[in-house]
């Protein structure tokens, strides 16, 4: 999961890298105490989880408390890309100098953590890697071994950059290798990193991801995602140990599955025959009848929703168990959706029975090729 | 012949006494593996359906001659468990468990690839190599035996696939589950010379999906190496951008990379058949003669 | 041909601006070696007697496609200069430098093994191939080309003998300074198969001394797979029980691990000829046709 | 270099490993005052590096201050073995339930850490390995990768000791391998490591030996090393970075070369003629005049002593120098014994003549094996 900036920062400021002194603030009642730390001029920024901020008008500068209590008050609440603004970071303004990047990632090529260093900083990395990829540097790291200093000394050294920096580019990038390791983080990125004018290396911006699979052992991180604006659908599933997965906006196609291979096959067929899937579901493992009920339920409440095609397969599924939980579903809730069923397993012959039985508009398949035929045949009819 | 896992192998469960293992071993049992050990600290000198647990691997290897251990513990002690199957000398160590971190298998992949020892998994089904062996959770009675070797990222498409295949009358020679996660012990290119060497197998299909460059790699491999027919499907072309579809591997990047369409593109150019479907795979199997 | 270097060595020298480090790329230049390239942090850019100074071994390899490093750099920089070049991609990497901490080339020995890695030394002269390549400090005007491949853990016993064989007309094909460490980076194991598959090299020649197992390994190796005639000293028969003989590894345990009898019986079973001294070697060269 | 007891149980305080309350003395005056925290009985040993102390009356019970003062005043100042009593450790006794034997060796063969493990503890442990193998499990460990838990319940498992002590034998491990890494051990051995009454495991003594080659980055070793009483010679040697063995008690020969492979060589010849070498010097790297002079000076003021033979051979020495430094002792020395020199390298006809010119019993020879059939063809003429 992504770190909003604050978060970033706060990690960053916990193993000592070096940043601009800052607050955070989610109402403007807090402003001017917390402020009052603070040295003018400062820049406040939006905390969303979407990119562009910059241009949607949300970073703003200050010179003194006035203006700093005018722009917090025309950010907080800002709708950026249908995210709004809760929390606005505000740090004090540096005098750069020159702006590099650096970040290290987790590389799936190589299969380990990655340094990603460029003397051109301040902007996409993707683009610069473009336009200058000789101004890019990679490296890789063997994490048996670790930082070592001939690294951070190639970084500087082969990009021309001057070897006055080398104690504490090393001493930057030992510190963001430890956080990227205990943080069990898959990107910890500073864009810009900046020199300030007195010859300092100092961490500007931010991006921090973390392992979702990690979050039991990364408790404050876990903290940190409970208290995020999420698709209230995701986090009700969430509660399931179900996965939600919010595909096309306008799609009226839902797809559960036991599995996010299948699920996957499942929207590439559909999509194939020129419907949209608007969510996905993966139940995960242990299909009982109560779990699949829940699951109808969640992903039905998604008003968009037409037609929910459910398709399981596993050697070890009780189908009687799956159609029982159908059945509950439709009784519930009574919907009049469109729920085409597929499975194969144990007691297959039981479960279409139970599905014969169900009074609402269910149908069973046999294939999935033939599941999305039929969906295909039905569309436009409810 | 077959890869991997034959009637040869001598199994250790690690986390036998647990709910899953002691499940599972049943299962195994049933197929006809030889499950010679299990593994639970603290539990060493019981039985479970008549296998001998012992409190460490090594002791178990020492006593049973132990080639190939599958995990069935939770996630975060997963990796714990493959280092002490790889520090007792084992070369071939299956793991099942989803949702491992990600931290812990990238040190797992570099210290297996300096010792030389082959990590399925995880977030795998394991491995079976049809009428000889399983090693994993796998639903053994949908496959059956014959000449088609399969590796793949997702269990699911996985059962699918040979759901059809058996129905068709197609066997296989043995499925690898090479798991659905973002840094997996094996990719397809560990796995694909095994396949090619195998007298058994004719035909290879793989089984691969967005995110990550494995198809790409096999790509090169393939074109270099591989003579016998290999058949692919990319699962995930239509999954939302930027978006984890559930296997924390199939996630393609804002810039592009992983996929389906560059990774269709690159196996093609080295001779892959590209399935659309997993029902297109059989299509495509039964134009290949001597397929079985 | 010849071993481990020759004409199509490209050297990098680690240190090359340090006294110890010019002077010896001075006389390996002159030797004809190429030395393609010198690393010392903080000295990119200059140059050393024409060879140009890198930063970091990376950007040497980077620049002058080395294949080989040798470390001039004092003890305590040893292990940290090995690893900056293994992780630069080399795969020969010789040190020389005396009083290595033992705890530093054991990290080094396991990493290397892991990586594919050779190296040699620490506390050797390096290695020659007379008349193609030198890279380390041996006084290079006594050796001469030839068929005789070896091997010595010290330095002044391989010298010796090298002075002695050079006198009476017997050249050599390589010569490798094992070093007299408790962990060297290479032993007699690893360097046999070499010479055996060198076709330059008639008869091996192995300086061993006593103290730790070194010889009775490669006395199995010998028996296994050597075909050539090798000849064995045993240095140490009777240095003083359980004392360090400068050498950190020449010391015989108070168990009698590591004792020269035990090492000439192994050998001798090996089929290897055993030379009670170093003029003994040249004695028992002569006697073997073909050789020169 | 081996620590003595005491100074390994320091170690093990540092690192808090188990063991008995103690206290060190090296004079009866501080008895009273140091041993006043001491909980009486205690035992008293002594502290030398030779073996075999208890059976020469080294270690002693005592149960009360008086008989303390009585063990101590009879063990200070006591000959074992050469060595004289220095310090002693005086220690609580414990009750005993079991004795378990404990080591981490540095393994020449797998040149590895391996850690070695009996239930019989308490004698030595090559003598456990010749009657009882079965009894001696040794497992190594993976520097690149550590103590694991699997390794303590290996070795409680496998040698059928009660998994009740798990947790303490693992952090006893890891805090000895600790203590083995950082600093730079080549063993550490607990025997006995005891089960007490109470079944905490308790290291009751400590064998350490330090990597004398890491010494440079262990002050703490270096200064204990300091402190020690140990041959005069040697530590002379040691001021000119000489290293000076003694050898045989009886031996009238020297042999000084410039390199320890060749003092080996020499020694192995001298000793096939019948001859013995009472020491030997290994020059290292550099030899001008003067250190060669220094070199003379100190092996020849071992009084046995009657033969030198100086070997030196490398293509970049200078025989001139050599030959020098020799005259210049032989000059300022005037003793009589006989110096046989052979050297090989640089300027060799230069050092011939200077050594022609020596007034004194000096002699040149050309070769190792005809150096040597000089000194047995000369033996007894002085």
């Amino acid at each position: 999961m992504d770190l909003m900036e604050y978060k970033a920062k706060e990690l960053y400021d916990q193993y000592t890298i070096p940043t601009m002194r800052g607050i955070v603030i989610d109402n403007l009642d807090d402003l001017e105490s917390k402020a009052s730390g603070l040295t003018f001029p400062v820049v406040a920024k939006a905390q969303v989880q979407v990119g562009g901020r910059g241009k949607a008008g949300g970073v703003k500068f200050a010179d003194n408390l006035e203006e700093l209590k005018e722009v917090s008050s025309s950010i907080l609440g800002m709708d950026i890309k249908g995210h709004i603004v809760k929390k606005l970071l505000i740090v004090e303004k540096l005098e750069v100098k020159q702006e590099w990047y650096l970040s290290i990632i987790l590389d799936r090529l190589t299969k380990g953590p990655m340094v990603i260093f460029s003397s051109i900083g301040g902007m996409d990395i993707e683009e610069t890697a473009k336009t200058s990829p000789e101004k890019v540097l990679k490296a890789g790291i063997d994490p048996l071994l670790g930082i070592k200093e001939y690294l951070p000394r190639y970084l500087l050294s082969k990009s021309g950059c001057d070897m006055v920096y080398f104690d504490q580019l090393y001493d930057l990038l030992y510190k963001i290798y430890k956080m990227f390791c205990e943080y069990d983080c898959t990107l910890v990125e500073i864009n810009p990193l900046v020199i300030s004018s007195d010859n300092k290396l100092v961490a500007l911006d931010g991006k921090v991801t973390v392992d979702d699979s990690a979050l039991t052992r990364q408790p404050d991180i876990l903290e940190f995602r409970e208290s995020l604006p999420d698709d209230e659908l995701i986090l009700e599933a969430r509660r399931f140990r179900f996965l939600y997965i919010p595909c096309e906006p306008d799609g009226d196609v839902a797809v559960m599955s036991n599995g996010s291979g299948m699920i996957m096959s499942c929207i590439d067929l559909i999509s194939q025959k020129g419907m949209k899937v608007g969510a996905a579901l993966d139940l995960g493992g242990g299909a009982t009848a109560d779990r699949i009920k829940e699951a109808i339920r969640i992903i039905l409440s998604n008003t968009k929703i037409q037609m929910l095609f459910i398709n399981i397969f596993g050697g070890i599924t009780r189908c009687d168990e799956v159609a029982s939980g159908v059945k509950l579903a439709v009784e519930e809730l009574a919907e009049n959706k469109l729920i085409l069923v597929r499975f194969e397993g144990t007691n297959k012959d039981k479960g279409m029975e139970i599905l014969e039985s169900i009074q609402g508009n269910v149908v069973a398949v046999d294939g999935l090729r033939e599941g999305v035929q039929e969906l295909d045949a039905r569309k436009g009819q409810l | 012949m077959s890869i991997l896992i034959d009637e040869n192998t001598r199994l250790i469960v690690q986390g036998i006494t647990g709910r899953e293992g002691t499940f599972h071993t049943e299962q195994m049992l049933e197929y006809g593996t030889k499950v010679v050990a299990g593994v639970t600290p603290g539990k060493g000198g019981q039985e479970v359906l008549g296998v001998p647990v012992f409190n460490t691997v090594k002791e178990a290897v020492e006593a049973t001659d132990a080639n190939t251990s599958v995990i069935f513990v939770p996630a975060k002690f997963t990796a714990p468990g493959v280092y002490e199957a790889m520090d007792a000398g084992l070369k071939l160590v299956l793991t099942i468990a989803e949702h491992v971190p990600v931290h812990d298998m990238m040190n797992v992949y570099h210290r297996a690839k300096k010792m030389d020892v082959r990590v399925i998994g995880p977030n795998s089904f394991g491995v079976i190599s049809p009428g000889k062996a399983k090693a994993g959770f796998m639903a053994h009675r949908i496959f059956s035996p014959g000449n088609v070797g399969i590796m793949s990222r997702s269990a699911t498409n996985c059962y699918e696939t040979v759901f059809m295949m058996t129905n068709r009358g197609i066997g296989q020679s043995t499925c690898v589950g090479n798991g659905g996660d973002m840094i997996p012990g094996s990719t397809f290119v560990d796995t694909l010379p095994l396949f090619e060497a195998d007298p058994e197998t004719k035909v290879i299909v793989m089984i691969g999906e967005i995110g990550g460059s494995e198809e790409e790699l096999a790509a090169e491999y393939i074109k270099k190496y591989v003579t016998k027919p290999v058949i692919a499907l990319i699962a995930g072309k239509n999954a939302p951008k930027g978006r984890s579809m559930g296997h924390a591997g199939a996630i393609v990047g804002a810039d592009g990379t992983g996929s389906a369409e560059n990774k269709e593109k690159k196996l093609k150019e080295a001779g892959v058949l590209i399935a659309d479907s997993t029902q297109n795979i059989i299509e495509i199997l039964e134009t290949i003669p001597g397929t079985k």
